[in-house]
């Protein structure tokens, strides 16, 4: 019920590390190389949900101020363009390989 | 390797992705009926189609082996059911050809006439469907009511509104009926500047040329090779019309009528000062060529009407007397061919001397037509697929017999 | 509970939407985490994105919240979902991943869960609501100081009387157009790596 | 070009293959063998004063009578005809080529009657062989494709052959 | 600020604070879901009227009386009699989200959209950037009902639909950052109430670069809801019925509602964005100021009055919000007005040109679009760089009626910005630096750029 009052910085950092540690796994996990770019994007959005945080200053008296959020906005942009890159090898891969699965990508193992 | 990658069917793509079989039809919306194209995709690219037809058979040369030859004429009708006046006539002529029936003036200005406004009928339905191909509704709506209108002549004429069974072997099974022609001329006076309407909503539309010019260019060499008739081949450059150049017994028919074929002759088609100039992208032998002639043997047709309507009120004989219904055929085969508004329909006919034929065959235009599909389409894209088979304007009734 | 909720007014709902979304987003990982079918998880990713951009919301950063929806949202899983379609044959759509594996994630997946939640409730200034002081959401208005920031006028600063701190002031017109530039860079080199040269396939080859 | 002339000068040109004609028809006609009708038609269409350049038809037509009373009086014995009705874009004359052919490839029931195709002279041709041998029952040999046209795949007989009996049903369809 | 809805409610009915909040809340919602269905019921009728005058026919008749009003109702009823049928090869979870996606993100960006003066779900300040963001998602509904019917028509419908989406928000938010930065604010309400006055002052006539931006606005708009000449993804002709083949009954409905509610949404951000939002043509409100005066203004002093024996606790300021809203509701219905006129030319647009092709579209929307507006973004830049005469400065009857061109709102900002600066030495102790600033013409810590700039280059 307290929960449901007063958020604090804290709740919102926890809900960044479930964010982070799910992307993590789904990382670590995913043979299919779209599902771990999904991980990624998971990692992502953790941190920046961890700097909106810090940021608000609604939640804390002495945030970071605007730099909470210009810092997720790159982090934003810099996600869409790694997705871009992620996808174009990907899709690489696949008309290469005709598979997305990362475990079969293994052409430079001795 | 090698050999895959000189096969014509295989393209090339920046991305790759899965190729893909895809039904087009047979229910579907832009396939004028049961027509099943197959597509083999690339994406949106259309590496092969290969249409597959028969939907609609139902052996019509088969059932006219077992029915006298005026017993027959529903079937024609039935054919290219959008001009069953124009089957009718072909039918007509290739029996009167077998049993050597001359015709009186009168009864020949007649089947001008009826022959002439079906197929502005049929073209109205080409045009508007061709329109719906091509996403847009309203030109279809404004040509059925145009057409409404010839139905409604034709009605009165025969009481049917669109399988006729009007013109018969030996002319036709009644005369038109008095202050019919008034009308008919009613109507052409009201419906010859519509056409522009029909010029601004499509043929010189934007989008419209750009959907489909330069889209399914066919040489002339390949139009004749593929056995292409009518506004088909005429939209590939090729002169040729059968009512100019046909057999005697069709040609005569319009002897004395002043008509030119509609074919582009140094980058002009005959009266098309009148009507929009041929747009830079296009090339002679795509589709908007296809349909251009279309619209322009619309304003010929009523060219035509014209004339008859004033010859045949002032000709002499008879509308024509049928031939018996049972009347037996003298030995011998006899094939003719006419224009009818989708291309050369031929019917040949082999009789024994019995009152029934040995064999029945109807060349269709439509069959010939459609056959050409599978190389135009090559490597166009999906969209393009409706815009080239729309531009031969099929009748799935008449390539399925 | 409503009635206990109802003496402390608009952050009752603060709170209530600040759950709602939590669990959204958490929930939404989690789909993605442990579903199978690759469709499912785009599906399930937007949705957790979608969610914390409501979180972000809640937060008072509006323009980033709107950001997350168009960029992250509407722009970069289209494009995802885009690759799972040009990729997507039966085969590929449901990997199931193997159990070791799942362990293994899992198991460590666990400790680093269990080290962030302590380390966020350590701060005594970090789980401290601001309660009642706070600002109220109405009044969120950054998005011009944000461009400012991006064309290297820092506005909430303005008041730095610390003379080297000030000179750090520049904001961030510089990392702003490295990523311009960065982002340009990308989208020319994606898109000459999703081409094929040549389709040098064998007839064997599937697809 | 009268008719006379023109099958003197194919038989120049071809010899044995022409095996008759008919000037004497509606539509006259000159009768190939089946080995001739690629090159006459080759030639027919290249020609530069004959430039029979369209393919407007090709017909099978079957002579049979089951009942031998009737067959007797016909005054024909059985075969089966594979006409091609030619024309000229170009001369605006037009030309019909007749192939004879036995009712059954070597007299042996079932085994359809053979006869070259002309699909590499005429891209229309493949089409209308396809019918012909869907509808008539007449094999076209070197057809690049010939398959079904207008019956469905499994269909069984030809119907326009005249012993052809309707089937009883066709996947459940009752067929008489 | 004005009182709230919410706060009505907690002052005349005496509510907790969050029940009067869950209160104002309910009722924006029904509100909005109000607009969008009856909107839905209300376009899918016009439709089918304009495309049957277009075409010469009378469209429905019967249902409903003499203009078949009720036709939309009596499909409606019909769809949902429909079964509701899942393909075997379908994903069936997303295959059933799929419709309602597309319709909770079309009815998620009205929040944002102000009727008229304040009248909105919820004032944001990003209220531009918030509806092209939640259109944005819209494009999930069609991509997912497309991949998850198993259908490869739908397949295809799902892939033109993400390509042509995603690229023509390029041009859209370009066209839409236009007014933004003529406005200085991406708040739609002051957006909307800057163009007040003679319909000179709307910023479709501001110069010539935003009359094109409106032009190329109105036809990303079109493309980026599916409408023809841009509705391939549904493109009965090549695709049978693209993403909603497999569809049927009420989940096809859906589908449709989305699509008409997303077309006036984006007609209505027209509207606000270059057609001066819920101002008139001409200012008659000012003409007639006197006649309001001293009759109107009465009348609703009356009518305020016998509000307050309702509602024992009306407050005065309540009278003037009251009389205020009254006084809205003309310009919610002036605005209405202009969205239906949008979404009838979407209609008129329809039913007249063909469908362009895939790549057609593509190039229209790179070839042509994106550099005409970027051109004209960087026009309508310059043109307000050089301070050219704008169309608010062209006095048309002789007389200037504004309570404030953009120019007027402009000084005031820059004023303002300026004695706040003043303010601001003059407490040179101040508590930490308000994080709220301004954000735009309303608010007053707001630096002027050129000062900020200026204050920069000293510091160094």
């Amino acid at each position: 019920m307290i929960a449901l009052v007063s958020v604090s910085v804290s709740h919102y950092l926890v809900v960044g590390a479930i964010l982070f540690v799910t992307g993590v796994i789904c990382m670590a996990t995913k043979r299919n190389s779209l599902g771990v770019l999904m991980g990624v994007e998971l990692v992502l959005n953790g941190a920046n949900l961890n700097f909106i945080a810090f940021g608000s200053s609604y939640l804390r008296a002495n945030s970071l101020g605007l730099d909470g959020q210009l810092m997720s906005l790159f982090v934003i942009v810099l996600a869409a363009a790694e997705a871009a890159v992620a996808l174009a090898i990907a899709l690489n891969f696949y008309n290469n390989h005709s598979t997305i699965d990362v475990d079969q990508a293994s052409d430079l193992k001795g | 390797m090698a050999t895959q990658l000189d096969d014509p069917r295989i393209i090339e793509f920046d991305v790759r992705t899965d190729e893909m079989l895809v039904n087009m039809g047979p229910q579907h919306p832009s396939t004028h009926g049961v027509l099943r194209l197959v597509l083999r995709t690339d994406g949106e690219i259309v590496s092969e189609v290969e249409p597959h037809i028969g939907y609609l058979h139902r052996c019509a040369e088969k059932i006219g082996e077992n029915l006298t030859p005026r017993q027959w004429i529903p079937y024609t009708d039935r054919m290219d059911y959008l001009a069953g006046m124009n089957m009718n006539l072909g039918w007509a002529l290739a029996v009167e050809k077998l049993v050597d029936h001359e015709l009186s003036e009168k009864a020949k200005h007649l089947r001008v006439i009826l022959a002439e406004m079906g197929r502005i009928a049929s073209h109205l339905v080409g045009m508007g469907a061709y329109g719906l191909d091509l996403g847009t509704f309203s030109p279809f709506l404004y040509a059925f009511r145009e057409r409404e209108k010839i139905l409604d002549l034709f009605e009165e004429a025969c009481g049917a509104r669109l399988t006729y069974s009007y013109l018969t072997p030996g002319g036709a099974t009644a005369d038109l009926p008095n202050g019919w022609l008034q009308k008919c001329e009613a109507f052409l006076e009201q419906f010859e500047p519509i056409i522009q309407e029909y010029h601004a909503l499509l043929t010189t539309n934007a989008i419209f040329v750009k959907r489909t010019a330069s889209i399914g260019v066919m040489s002339p060499e390949m139009a004749v090779d593929f056995g292409c008739t009518g506004p088909v081949l005429r939209g590939s450059g090729v002169d040729y019309d059968l009512r100019r150049d046909g057999e005697e017994r069709y040609t005569e028919m319009y002897d004395g009528y002043a008509f030119e074929v509609i074919v582009q002759k140094d980058g002009h088609y005959p009266r098309d000062h009148d009507y929009p100039a041929v747009p830079k992208e296009a090339v002679l032998g795509d589709c908007w060529h296809r349909f251009y002639v279309r619209m322009l043997e619309v304003v010929q047709a009523i060219d035509i009407v014209r004339q008859a309507i004033d010859r045949y009120s002032t000709a002499s004989g008879d509308y024509g007397v049928p031939i018996k219904l049972t009347q037996k055929l003298p030995k011998g085969e006899a094939y003719l061919e006419t224009e009818s508004p989708r291309g050369q329909m031929g019917f040949y006919l082999i009789s024994h001397g019995d009152s029934i034929p040995w064999r029945v065959r109807a060349r269709s235009s439509s069959f010939c037509n459609l056959s050409v599909t599978s190389d135009l389409c090559r490597g166009c894209l999906i969209a393009d697929v409706p815009a080239i088979v729309g531009s031969l304007d099929l009748v799935m009734g008449e390539i399925d017999r | 509970m409503m009635l206990l909720a109802a003496e402390v007014a608009p952050s009752f709902w603060h709170g209530f939407f600040f759950v709602f979304f939590a669990l959204l987003t958490c929930g939404f990982a989690l789909g993605v985490l442990f579903s199978n079918n690759i469709v499912r998880m785009a599906f399930y990713l937007v949705l957790s994105l979608g969610a914390s951009a409501g979180l972000f919301f809640l937060a008072g950063a509006e323009f980033v919240g709107a950001m997350q929806l168009m960029i992250y949202v509407g722009g970069t899983l289209v494009l995802l979902i885009f690759g799972v379609m040009l990729t997507a044959q039966s085969r590929f759509i449901s990997m199931k991943t193997p159990s070791g594996e799942w362990v293994l994630g899992v198991a460590v997946g666990g400790c680093l869960l269990l080290l962030l939640l302590s380390v966020a409730f350590q701060v005594k200034d970090w789980r401290t609501p601001r309660g009642k002081g706070g600002l109220s959401l109405e009044d969120s208005k950054t998005s011009s100081q944000i461009g400012m920031a991006f064309t290297g006028v820092r506005v909430d600063k303005l008041d730095q009387k610390n003379e080297q701190l000030a000179g750090g002031m520049s904001g961030y017109l510089l990392p702003f157009v490295i990523v311009s530039v960065h982002l340009l860079v990308v989208l020319v080199g994606a898109a000459y790596m999703a081409r094929t040269k040549r389709r040098a396939t064998a007839t064997g080859a599937v697809g | 070009m009268s008719g006379s002339n023109l099958v003197e000068r194919l038989s120049q040109q071809f010899g044995e293959k022409i095996t008759g004609s008919n000037l004497e028809a509606i539509d006259p006609w000159i009768e190939v063998t089946p080995q001739g009708i690629v090159e006459v038609t080759r030639y027919l269409r290249d020609d530069p004063d004959l430039q029979l350049n369209l393919l407007n038809c090709i017909t099978g037509v079957d002579y049979f009578i089951a009942d031998e009373k009737k067959a007797k009086k016909a005054g024909w014995d059985p075969h089966t005809e594979v006409v091609y009705h030619l024309s000229s874009t170009k001369n605006k004359h037009t030309l019909v080529l007749k192939v004879m052919l036995p009712r059954w490839k070597d007299g042996v029931e079932g085994e359809l009657p053979e006869v070259p195709s002309i699909a590499g002279v005429f891209s229309t041709a493949n089409w209308h062989e396809r019918e012909v041998f869907d509808l008539s029952g007449v094999m076209f040999t070197g057809h690049p494709d010939l398959r079904r046209i207008l019956c469905p795949e499994d269909w069984i007989g030809h119907p326009l052959r005249k012993d052809y009996e309707m089937p009883l049903e066709y996947h459940g369809i009752r067929g008489r | 600020m004005s009182p709230t809805v919410a706060d009505f409610f907690h002052n005349s009915f005496r509510l907790p604070e969050s029940l009067a909040y869950l209160t104002a809340a309910v009722i924006h919602c029904v509100l909005i879901i109000l607009v969008v269905a009856v909107g839905a019921l209300l376009f899918i009728w016009l439709e089918r009227k304009v495309s049957g005058r277009i075409q010469d026919r009378l469209g429905p008749t019967r249902v409903g009386g003499a203009f078949g009003w009720l036709q939309t109702l009596a499909d409606g009823i019909k769809l949902i009699a429909k079964e509701d049928i899942t393909p075997k090869d379908a994903d069936w979870l997303l295959f059933k989200l799929a419709p309602y996606i597309g319709f909770a993100a079309s009815y998620c960006a009205y929040i944002a959209l102000p009727f008229a003066d304040g009248w909105a779900a919820r004032h944001m300040n990003t209220a531009v950037f918030f509806i092209l963001a939640v259109l944005g998602i819209e494009v999930f509904s069609p991509i997912l009902a497309g991949y998850a019917s198993g259908s490869k028509w739908s397949l295809f419908g799902a892939i033109r639909e993400a390509a042509q989406v995603v690229s023509y928000e390029v041009p859209l938010g370009m066209c839409v950052v236009v007014p933004v930065f003529l406005c200085g604010t991406m708040n739609l309400v002051t957006i909307g109430n800057m163009q007040a006055g003679l319909f000179t002052n709307w910023l479709v006539f501001n110069d010539p670069f935003t009359f094109v931006i409106a032009v190329v606005y109105f036809t990303c708009a079109t493309a980026s809801v599916n409408r023809a000449p841009f509705d391939l993804a549904e493109a009965e002709s090549e695709l049978v019925a693209g993403f909603h083949t497999e569809y049927s009954g009420l989940r096809w409905s859906f589908f449709f509602m989305a699509e008409y509610g997303s077309m006036f949404l984006v007609s209505g951000l027209a509207a606000i964005l270059f057609f001066g939002g819920w101002h008139g043509p001409i200012p008659i409100g000012e003409i007639l100021g006197d006649f309001l005066a001293y009759v109107v203004t009465p009348l609703v002093g009356i009518v305020a009055w016998l509000l307050s024996f309702v509602f024992k606790n009306v407050h005065t300021a309540d009278h003037v919000a009251v009389a205020g809203h009254i006084a809205n509701s003309l310009g919610c219905l002036n605005f209405l007005l202009k969205g239906l006129i949008g979404v009838t030319v979407m209609m008129w647009v329809r039913w007249t040109l063909p469908r362009l092709r895939i790549d057609q579209v593509m190039t229209t929307c790179l070839k042509y679009c994106v550099p005409i507006a970027a051109i004209c973004f960087l026009g309508a830049l310059g043109w307000r760089v050089a301070d050219w005469t704008t169309g608010a400065d062209i006095p048309l009857v002789g007389i200037h009626y504004g309570k404030g061109g953009r120019g007027m709102v402009r000084e005031s900002w820059v004023e303002q910005t300026q004695s706040a600066k003043v303010a601001e030495n003059d407490v040179p102790d101040a508590p930490i630096t308000d994080p709220n600033a301004s954000d735009g013409p309303t608010g007053s810590v707001e630096q002027s750029p050129d000062e900020l700039l200026t204050m920069k280059g000293g510091d160094q």
